[in-house]
């Protein structure tokens, strides 16, 4: 199998398993197994672009001509293999997830949800191998519209609503500062294609018009949730728990630090932006969205918003350390996708666990709870502790690099925003953790269980992961390096 | 107004010169101020003042509703029939120079016909449009 | 023999369709004859446009007079181009029309609907063929009768106000545009356009060229329902039958279009006594209020085709911007979104038609709840919004990319600033509609569950097809608008 | 404008007089009859404005004629043969109309008209 069938199979499998859950909309088992069917198939495929992609060859497709000059093609890079990587690995996980929490909140309407999902999965494998700007934009607005029918889903006002916040300001950077930024760098740069080293070195910009076109794509980019513009992911909270998954871990977020990380390696080029200071206010605004989001996070009550704020924080470090523009914390930025996303998925299905089993919502309410899911809440201990950076889990690596790109950037502000932001984060996460094991329950609350089966082993699964992640961090590693251009190739 | 016998008597003298001269207007159109647009506005007010006169119903006999709607689409379709019979002919659209060997020969046939079908078109839709004003005041008085 | 004859038979065929159907008289029998019509015009238009890519330019004389004294189709890549759009909507709305026009127009008149369908066709597509400017006034008042009279048709009574109004004002508008010919003609000399074009640079005295200018530029505005002059288009789009909105909104403005770019560009452009005109400045203004004025406007509207009909009036502003931009990304720009906004609205308005035909009017009380009573036509009116917002992947997004490209090569960032801005406008009132389909429950006056009829989503869905194709491959859109933009920018 | 201006340009300032005259009429008036009839005096203007010109002093009528070497131009006269029929037409759909608003409404005074549009008739 060619690269280019392997990208095209990528794109295809989960058209396809939409088409194929919408068909047997009759027999729910049926098409709970073609979303797994899928899934797994199109893991599979991943798989095997890993291999080239490591030796250094980038598979491309060219697919047509949409404007004169500028097509819809892949090229398959080391940060988009490592993208589509996660989104497939866990889009396996998620599915048996969502197959245990639909049916245990008996939801409706869960064919449109199934295939919305895999639609959601195909938009990202566009995001992850886009060759241009044109095509990741399809793709990023593509994802936007296919998932807004899965952030409304409970269809009642407090979902439209929601829905309204959710889209107007998704759309609103998309189409105003990232349309205007694209089409900018076409009339400068003359292509939009991405390639190693940017493509606006001989563009001959001035510093402003660099500085102010790198300010149109990281506001436009909405998805990476920089502040002012994050106000859609706590919007997104009307969702059921299997959605925010995907927002937070799979897709949506992953795909806007994706594409932010991208624009500043493959269209700016850290020569170009080092070289004329142009980025120096982008490690600012996201140090102030790390503290700021930390904050909010700390203080609020609900589980859900809790873990959306902690998520808007957890984006910025990807921001941080893609602005510090040094090799190493490049690399950095890249592996913290894949260990937030594995961390941040464990949470989301213990809440959604928590939710199902005892419809509790707020962190007050969780004294105890431990006793009651030691399984779960033993995830989210894993899943919180590698969040914060403790040594076993997964986020410790990321994060470590991350101090050692900042220490080599001499940029001491970044290295005081890590840590403080650290202290943040075991701050709102260890409380609920000593919570649910070391007080006792209420006294007069009804017993409950855990949550169903495939709930929990999905849980046990994205929890190994996170522990497992840094001894077999060969392949994302290599792929970090290989993107910032210090790996062995 | 029917049965006023002075205005019937003149209505009989004047009606018929009136046609004449609506053919005269007609047929004169190549040396002097005329042509089909006259013509056919004339010939219908002569009608409609034989409809003024002797009532509407009677003037309806004289030119029922069916032929004069005829009249409306037949003589467009003479017009565009000159048209194509040019292109049948070899020429452009509308070129009279090919309806007869000798081309002045075939400017007179061509605006002759012309002529022609515009004269049924414009009296055709004169008088529908006066039968559509008529008839409409009248219905509704009764209705 | 007949290739030679194209440009004639595009404009006779269904010239001569409209007094045969009314003949014919039985409505069967007309809508069969004004199919055969509007599918062999659509061919024909399809032949010349081939033709016109090889040849350049195809000039035919009318009765084989020579140009500057006979008639003269001229058709060159911009009239090809529009030609192509408006018989191809011709095309698309003749099937849709016999179940749409039986239930929205009294039996009796239906054999008058088609042959006054036909005369409009005909005239519209006389309007861009003909190279001559008297008897492109000619056509511009046989399409606005015959669209008075369509418009007239509507069961509602309101349709009857509706077309008075826009007579008044297309008269008006159809005769400042003689009077301008008139100038020009007593100063050149010359009625053929080309040839007008050629003579205006050795004209000494400017001023009745400006004042012709002027009085053009008017008349053809009020036919474009160019922003302070589009007060006809709301009540006339509302009342008007379903078809015969869907076939205007996506041909008769487009056309107008067309004739203000041969005027501004093929004729006035060569001359010199309008550089210091600030024509470029006044539609720069005028397109830019247009585009946030009428855009606001038409998220408060509580009936749907009317917030179309708004909707309208600001895509017209954002071809008349493309057009005032006047460098060759703005103009492609234009010329591209005359074509992506034709099919886009054509496709919503057809299925809108479906939803008037099963719940009786198009108001957003009746479209709660659609989702899941007409989901192929919900879910289409999404795609047709969603081009109208200009989301990459449809034909809204190649007009908006142009513009903005446009924009940014003038250096004008608020420019770019307000394509962009007012887009979310668009996404305002388009999820108006999405959130009244998809989230409410269905109410009173919701259509009972059940599809339009086949008649009706064939064409539509065509439409919506068009829509997403255009909008990846863009080689027949964007290649036909850039050649003809070059070519008038090239006669600047 | 020297007096020779003002009266050569005689033919002009009477069709600019009909042209403003019949705007006004179809702005001013709301009765829809006199909005027509308002309509009908601007075009008029229009065929002046392209007869005056085309007529040469000393031009016969334009048909070939021995010892007659002026004639006057005929093409005005052709195009405004073809306006005055646009006109007529344009009248008798104007005034079609009015009958049937007419016969809906029951009058034709159009802000009457639109009255009778607000308050719900359910005419729909």
């Amino acid at each position: 199998m060619t690269p280019q069938v392997a990208i095209v199979l990528a794109l295809a499998i989960p058209v396809a398993g939409a088409i194929g859950i919408a068909a047997c909309h009759r027999a729910p088992n049926l098409r709970e197994s073609v979303t797994l069917a899928a899934a797994a198939g199109m893991f599979g495929v991943v798989l095997t672009l890993v291999g080239p992609v490591l030796e250094g060859s980038r598979p491309a497709l060219f697919v047509l001509e949409a404007l004169p000059g500028i097509g819809i093609a892949f090229r398959v890079e080391p940060l988009g293999m490592l993208f589509a990587l996660v989104a497939s690995a866990l889009w396996i996980v998620n599915s048996i997830y969502s197959i245990g929490y639909m049916r245990g909140n008996k939801e409706q309407h869960q064919t449109r949800f199934y295939v919305c999902f895999a639609l959601a999965l195909a938009c990202t494998l566009g995001i992850a191998f886009a060759g241009n700007l044109l095509t990741l934009f399809l793709f990023y607005e593509g994802l936007t519209l296919v998932t807004y029918p899965l952030v409304t889903h409970h269809g009642d006002d407090e979902a439209r609503r929601g829905g309204r916040v959710y889209l107007g300001v998704l759309l609103t950077t998309s189409i105003v500062f990232l349309l205007t930024a694209i089409v900018a760098t076409w009339a400068v740069a003359g292509t939009i294609d991405f390639a190693p080293g940017g493509i606006l070195g001989d563009a001959g910009l001035s510093n402003a018009a660099i500085g102010g076109l790198l300010a149109l794509y990281m506001f436009g980019i909405g998805k990476a949730a920089l502040m002012p513009f994050h106000r859609w992911l706590p919007a997104a909270m009307v969702a059921p728990t299997p959605v925010s998954a995907l927002l937070h871990a799979v897709a949506v977020v992953k795909a806007g630090v994706f594409a932010v990380v991208k624009v500043i390696v493959y269209v700016f080029g850290p020569e170009l932006l080092a070289g004329v200071r142009a980025a120096d206010w982008l490690p600012v605004v996201a140090g102030f969205t790390i503290l700021a989001a930390s904050v909010v996070a700390l203080r609020s009550d609900n589980l859900k918003r809790r873990l959306a704020y902690s998520t808007v924080s957890q984006l910025s470090y990807v921001v941080l350390a893609a602005s510090l523009l040094v090799p190493l914390s490049i690399a950095a930025a890249a592996l913290h996708i894949a260990a937030h996303a594995v961390g941040k998925i464990t949470l989301f299905f213990a809440a959604g666990a928590i939710y199902t089993a005892s419809h509790k919502t707020e962190v007050s309410q969780l004294d105890g709870i431990g006793r009651r899911m030691p399984w779960t809440m033993a995830a989210f201990a894993v899943g919180a502790l590698s969040l914060i950076g403790v040594p076993p889990a997964a986020g410790f690596l990321s994060k470590w690099m991350m101090f050692q790109g900042a220490a080599l950037a001499h940029h001491y502000v970044a290295i005081a925003v890590l840590a403080a932001s650290t202290l943040l984060n075991a701050a709102y996460f260890l409380p609920i953790v000593y919570a649910a094991f070391f007080r006792a329950p209420p006294a007069g609350e009804p017993a409950h269980g855990e949550a169903p089966v495939a709930a929990v082993v999905a849980l046990m699964i994205t929890a190994a992961a996170t522990l497992a992640l840094p001894f077999f961090v060969q392949v994302p590693l290599a792929l970090a390096r290989a993107l910032a251009g210090i790996g062995p190739n | 107004m029917r049965s006023y016998l002075v205005l019937r008597v003149v209505a009989k003298l004047l009606i018929p010169f009136m046609l004449l001269f609506a053919l005269y207007v007609q047929f004169h159109g190549d040396f002097g101020p005329g042509g089909g647009f006259q013509a056919g506005v004339i010939g219908a007010a002569a009608i409609v003042f034989y409809a003024l006169i002797f009532g509407l119903p009677a003037a309806k006999q004289l030119a029922p509703e069916w032929i004069v709607e005829t009249m409306v689409a037949a003589g467009v379709l003479l017009y565009a029939g000159v048209g194509v019979a040019g292109i049948l002919l070899g020429g452009n659209y509308l070129d009279y120079f090919v309806l007869d060997h000798d081309p002045v020969h075939g400017q007179h046939r061509g605006i002759f016909w012309v002529e022609a079908g515009v004269a049924i078109t414009v009296s055709g839709v004169m008088l529908k449009i006066f039968y559509m004003f008529a008839g409409r005041r009248r219905d509704a008085d009764e209705g | 023999m007949i290739r030679a004859q194209l440009p004639a038979l595009l404009v006779v065929v269904p010239l001569l369709a409209a007094p045969v159907i009314v003949l014919a008289r039985r409505a069967a029998l007309a809508w069969a004859l004004a199919l055969a019509a509007s599918w062999s015009s659509f061919a024909i238009a399809i032949a010349l446009f081939l033709q016109v890519r090889a040849a350049g330019v195809v000039s035919y004389a009318m009765g084989s007079w020579p140009p500057p004294w006979g008639i003269e189709y001229r058709i060159d890549a911009l009239g090809a181009f529009v030609l192509v759009l408006v018989a191809g909507m011709g095309a698309v709305v003749a099937p849709y029309m016999r179940r749409s026009a039986a239930a929205e127009v009294p039996g009796e008149r239906l054999y008058l609907f088609y042959a006054m369908y036909m005369l409009c066709l005909a005239g519209l597509l006389g309007i861009v063929a003909t190279g001559d400017a008297f008897n492109l006034f000619v056509f511009l008042e046989i399409a606005s009768l015959s669209t008075y009279v369509l418009i007239a048709l509507g069961r509602d009574r309101r349709s009857l106000l509706a077309a008075f109004q826009y007579l008044i004002m297309g008269t008006i508008g159809a005769t400042f545009y003689v009077i301008g010919v008139g100038l020009l003609y007593l100063m050149t000399g010359t009625l053929n356009i080309a040839d007008m074009a050629a003579r205006l640079p050795a004209v000494t005295e400017t001023r009745p060229l400006v004042a012709a200018a002027a009085f053009v530029t008017v008349g053809i505005s009020l036919k474009l329902a160019l922003f302070p002059l589009h007060f006809w288009l709301p009540n006339a789009y509302t009342y008007a039958p379903s078809a015969v909105t869907a076939f205007l909104a996506a041909t008769a403005t487009k056309v107008s279009v067309y004739v203000l770019l041969r005027y501004f560009f093929t004729i006035f452009g060569a001359s010199p006594a309008f550089a210091e005109v600030p024509f470029q400045e006044a539609l720069l203004a005028l397109s830019a209020i247009a585009i946030v004025t009428a855009s606001l406007v038409a998220v408060y509207q509580p009936d749907m085709k009317r917030m179309l009909a708004y909707s309208s009036v600001a895509q017209i502003g954002y071809i008349t911007l493309g057009i005032a931009m006047a460098n060759r990304a703005g103009l492609t720009g234009a010329i591209v979104h005359l074509f992506n906004h034709g099919i886009t609205k054509g496709a919503l308005f057809l299925l809108l038609g479906g939803v008037a035909m099963r719940a009786g009017r198009a108001s957003f009380d009746c479209l709660a709840g659609l989702g899941r009573a007409m989901p192929l036509t919900s879910f289409g009116i999404v795609i047709g919004g969603l081009s109208l917002i200009g989301i990459p992947g449809t034909a809204g997004f190649v007009s908006k990319w142009y513009l903005v490209l446009g924009a940014i090569e003038r250096g004008e960032w608020w420019l770019a600033v307000l394509v962009v801005g007012s887009s979310l406008i668009a996404v305002a009132y388009v999820w108006r509609f999405v959130e009244a389909a998809y989230l409410q429950p269905p109410g009173p006056a919701s259509p009972r569950p059940g599809e339009a009829p086949l008649a009706l989503l064939v064409p539509a869905w065509l439409l919506v097809g068009a829509c997403v194709w255009f909008g990846l491959s863009t080689s027949f859109n964007v290649g036909g608008a850039a050649t003809a933009g070059q070519l008038l920018l090239g006669a600047r | 404008m020297s007096a020779g201006a003002v009266g050569g340009h005689y033919a002009y300032w009477v069709t600019v007089f009909l042209m403003v005259a019949g705007l006004y009429i179809v702005v001013a008036r709301g009765n829809l009859v006199k909005k027509l009839i308002g309509l009908s005096i601007f075009q008029t203007s229009v065929y002046l404005l392209y007869i005056g010109p085309g007529k040469l002093i000393g031009g016969t009528a334009p048909i070939v004629a021995e010892g007659f070497r002026v004639y006057s131009n005929p093409l005005p006269h052709v195009l405004i043969l073809t306006a005055i029929v646009v006109g007529v037409a344009t009248l008798a759909l104007g005034l079609a109309l009015v009958v049937r608003i007419r016969e809906a409404y029951g009058t034709i005074e159009e802000d009457e008209i639109l009255d009778r549009d607000r308050e719900p008739r359910g005419g729909e």
